[in-house]
């Protein structure tokens, strides 16, 4: 099944609730809010035409220009996506979900973003979602248990973010 | 240090006793399994039949670091194993060597400059003895790091002269050995 | 507590604490830095929860900072014993965003390397799973053939782990000349030694008994955990109608579509009585049966090579495009994904390089197979799903 | 007796000097640098999380009892088997295996006080002899049911097969089938854990 069809199926069903379609990227993707979120991809692993039901992939990824001089000309204002990469075990065939979060919650500093947690559905999703937790710092609502999964755990940061500056010293050991 | 250490000045029976002991520990150098990352796959190449250890004496991987006296890190340490490589470090039997083996052990290697998880050498975690550098270090070079070794096991003086067997501190990693007098580490 | 009905179990009702044990970062049988915190009742491992992060050296922050080209290195040093087969998936992503055609002669050579290499990653897991198992000398059979394999490499890209030989557009030189002969005298060399491994470990009673019956993974689990590779293929079923679940004959990439070759799921005529699908026998025998494969495709690349027409390598874009691509491909290990997205101002650092471990999703099983097993039993659970830390921790 | 009593007193002499001297050996040459942290508990690394000194399983004491008493029980089939080879050895001729059967002769004749001590085994001893194998044969046969009654009780009481784990047996489900709820948190509920609740 191609990703326009699948698209469709997703706007029969949805309507409005997709946020946007992104047909001619290489790998087409449909933009989700987070309150949606698990619906929607309750409703791909379930639906016998979709059956997405591997999760293969969750991805933070943080949009933001550290250095101001090339921020005018980035191309894209800050925010952080979580990209979610399906594939279905029965039909063969990849999707992308992506949901678009503010860089912080409600823009302070230090608050994570929150997105629902999808380990009811996919098992994976558990430590999928505590390595984007982890490492690029965005909080997943309703997860089992959400620590850090890589970095040791008294660790403060979450690295992956364009903004993070590297720790000068560990326990007494030189970091720079 | 043992009853006897230190307590004899040098002669014919007791260098000779001396380099008994200097040989019988330089050939049995019994390394502890401690693969980290590629130089672990390296190392079991060396262990292997083509570039064979054992004609060192010192094909006998020891899991515990209670058997072993000598230490090869192979592979990157970061910051969560740091404690982790100590703690084994100081659990091993004196007389001890370390080996770091490998760019990522010796410094840092390719995630110097980027790794904010990465320790920028094990010698700022475990004293080192010898340096193989490396990404990875072939077998050849690994077993040229263990002939340095036993080049230092066969120098030890341990019957006549009560030496000191841990090393220096190297001076990048901040903290300075004091003399003994200003209260530094006997 | 509460009593049970079955009078039997009350009567061993005697108080036993359970403890905890470390089968910690630094262990012979855990391949490499991985940390196992066992809840043990007796023998019986109640719990197993894996601990990770100890090899964790920061790739997709470099891979943030490094242009698209100079990451290569670092894509080797993630599963360091299949190391072409991740540059192939790198260099496969970024030519996907590129949207780059390569030559035909690069992507034979592709196919015969990473082929090689998956011969080379699945005798270094056989070894090692004869390891665990307590016996060493399929360990020094396996690296035997792996060492002819790394002079071959050598002679190709002058490195015997870390090659960078496949990079984006192609690959990095031509095949030296005389090296496809030496290389068919090898394949030659290899096929009956396959047998002895057979004898040695697959037909063994004592390996039999270790991993029959060990560690059985139910398909649903596998899918729900994303599970790949030897993994999810131990666990499938050509008869109950489950696809041949290879990325290589799904979605074939790097011209894998014009080979002829069979994609291993169980049943297998010769599995021994006792075990059963999706246990640690048959991920071990799916693997055995891969090298088998992986020579034909070798031979089949082989004969393709002398008339595959244009460079080994196509010219680099000047930048990366904006936009982001994700490509999985078939590793040793299972899926290996790697996710590019390139910046929107002209910039040839990529703005995110994630790349996606099959070994991280095959791990998360850990606990629901070791879960009522032995102690004895973890090295032969760990060992048939074949990790490496390189790639679980990046 | 003294002769005898001056072997043992040699014997032990010489064993435990042996040991004596190898250990002390030891002791004075290799170098001693006791410190805290090299006596922690090694664990792979790890520091040790709550005490190895817990309530074992029960198990775990049946399984040692039954292995002292078929330990013993070999003890004793050695002597029983001397004298059962020896008194064998009487019975056959002394051409086929002459060593044998001189040593049985000296010590399982030399007891009796025969005319002439280092003659050949004459046919009423050959014949007692057998009769000696045969008892003794008999007699271990007993002292062997005895305790193979004792190992089928064990058996079918199921203390041998004690591997199994209580948890296993309650809930075989656990791998079964697909959780199509959330995951839920299993109750750690095991039949003589150690938690009070």
């Amino acid at each position: 099944m191609t990703s326009a069809e699948i698209i469709s199926i997703l706007d029969q069903k949805f309507g409005d609730r997709i946020k946007a379609k992104n047909l001619e990227a290489k790998d087409p993707f449909v933009v989700v809010t987070p309150t949606d979120l698990v619906e929607i991809c309750r409703y791909l692993r379930d639906d016998a035409r979709l059956g997405f039901d591997m999760l293969n992939c969750v991805s933070g990824v943080d949009y933001l220009e550290p250095d101001p001089k090339k921020a005018a000309k980035a191309g894209f204002d800050p925010h952080m996506e979580v990209v979610y990469h399906f594939q279905s075990f029965r039909n063969k065939h990849r999707f992308v979900v992506k949901v678009i979060l503010p860089r912080w919650k409600d823009d302070k500093a230090g608050e994570l973003p929150e997105v629902p947690s999808l380990a009811s559905l996919f098992n994976i999703a558990n430590w999928h979602e505590r390595e984007v937790y982890d490492l690029t710092g965005v909080w997943f609502t309703g997860h089992p248990d959400l620590t850090r999964i890589l970095l040791s755990d008294d660790w403060v940061g979450h690295p992956l973010r364009k903004d993070y500056e590297f720790p000068l010293e560990y326990h007494g050991i030189r970091g720079r | 240090m043992g009853w006897l250490e230190g307590r004899f000045e040098e002669s014919v029976i007791t260098t000779s006793l001396e380099q008994a002991i200097n040989w019988a520990r330089q050939s049995s150098m019994w390394p502890m399994t401690f693969g980290l990352a590629c130089c672990a796959i390296e190392m079991m190449a060396t262990g292997a039949s083509r570039f064979d250890i054992d004609r060192f004496g010192a094909g006998a991987f020891r899991a515990t670091p209670r058997q072993a006296d000598l230490m090869i890190v192979a592979g990157t340490v970061n910051y969560k194993m740091a404690s982790r490589v100590r703690r084994l470090y100081n659990q091993m039997p004196d007389p001890k060597f370390v080996i770091a083996m490998g760019a990522c052990t010796c410094g840092g290697g390719p995630y110097y400059k980027y790794g904010y998880n990465v320790v920028k050498g094990v010698d700022l975690v475990v004293p080192v003895d010898v340096y193989v550098p490396g990404c990875p270090p072939r077998p050849e070079a690994l077993l040229e790091g263990l002939m340095r070794i036993q080049d230092k096991v066969r120098g030890m003086k341990d019957l006549t002269k009560n030496q000191q067997t841990d090393l220096p501190i190297p001076s990048r990693t901040g903290y300075t050995l004091l003399p003994a007098e200003l209260g530094g580490a006997v | 507590m509460a009593t049970v009905a079955d009078p039997t179990i009350v009567e061993f009702d005697v108080r036993t604490d359970e403890m905890l044990v470390n089968m910690g970062p630094q262990h012979p049988s855990t391949h490499g830095v991985l940390r196992l915190v066992l809840r043990t009742d007796g023998e019986v491992i109640s719990e197993a929860v894996p601990h990770m992060g100890y090899l964790h050296r920061c790739a997709e922050k470099i891979g943030e900072n490094v242009t698209a080209i100079q990451f290569i290195p670092y894509t080797d040093r993630m599963d360091y014993l299949a190391a072409m087969n991740m540059n192939l998936g790198y260099a496969l992503a970024v030519e996907k965003l590129c949207g780059m055609e390569i030559p035909e002669k690069a992507q034979v050579i592709r196919v015969i390397i990473a082929e090689l290499n998956r011969i080379a990653s699945h005798l270094v897991g056989m070894g090692t799973y004869g390891l665990d198992l307590g016996t060493f000398s399929p360990f020094l059979y396996a690296f035997r053939e792996r060492e002819m394999i790394l002079d071959l490499f050598e002679e190709v890209c002058g490195a015997r782990l870390t090659y960078s030989y496949i990079t984006i557009g192609g690959v990095h030189d031509d095949l030296p000349s005389g090296w496809t002969q030496r290389l068919q005298e090898f394949l030659d060399y290899l096929k009956p030694r396959i047998e002895e491994y057979h004898t040695l470990l697959t037909r063994n009673h004592i390996f039999v008994s270790r991993t029959a019956k060990i560690g059985i993974l139910p398909k649903h689990l596998a899918i729900s955990h994303a599970c790949s590779g030897p993994m999810l293929r131990g666990s499938l079923n050509r008869t109950s109608g489950d696809p041949d679940w290879d990325l290589r004959k799904i979605e074939p990439y790097s011209g894998y579509g014009a080979y002829d070759f069979r994609a291993i799921v169980p049943p297998f005529p010769e599995a021994p009585p006792e075990s059963v699908i999706g246990d640690c026998w048959h991920r071990f025998y799916v693997r055995m049966l891969e090298v088998i494969e992986s020579i034909k495709l070798c031979e089949q690349g082989l004969k393709r090579y002398p008339t595959a027409q244009g460079t080994h390598r196509a010219d680099l874009p000047k930048h990366l495009p904006a936009g982001e691509a994700y490509v999985e491909t078939e590793c040793p290990r299972g899926q290996m994904g790697f996710y590019v997205v390139g910046r929107p101002s002209k910039d040839s650092v990529p703005l995110r390089v994630r790349a996606k471990s099959s070994s991280f999703c095959n791990l998360s099983l850990c606990d629901e197979l070791c879960r009522g097993c032995l102690i004895a039993d973890i090295p032969a659970i760990v060992g048939s799903i074949d990790i490496v830390m390189g790639e679980i921790d990046r | 007796m003294t002769q005898l009593v001056g072997y043992m007193l040699l014997f032990v002499a010489v064993g435990a000097g042996f040991i004596f001297v190898h250990l002390m050996a030891g002791k004075l040459i290799r170098p001693a640098k006791p410190d805290a942290e090299k006596a922690t508990i090694y664990e792979c690394g790890e520091p040790t999380i709550g005490s190895a000194w817990i309530q074992f399983d029960l198990r775990f004491y049946v399984v040692a009892l039954l292995f002292v008493v078929f330990d013993v029980e070999v003890a004793f089939f050695f002597p029983w088997a001397v004298v059962f080879g020896q008194a064998n050895a009487l019975t056959r001729d002394a051409t086929d295996n002459p060593g044998q059967t001189a040593t049985a002769q000296n010590d399982l004749l030399q007891v009796f006080d025969r005319p002439n001590k280092d003659a050949g085994a004459t046919p009423e001893e050959k014949e007692a002899a057998g009769q000696l194998s045969v008892l003794a044969f008999a007699d271990i046969l007993v002292f062997f049911g005895v305790l193979l009654v004792g190992f089928a009780y064990l058996w079918k009481r199921g203390d041998l097969a004690w591997v199994r784990s209580t948890l296993a047996e309650r809930e075989p489900a656990v791998t079964g089938p697909p959780p199509k709820t959330a995951p839920v948190q299993l109750e750690r509920e095991l039949v003589g854990a150690g938690h009070e609740h």
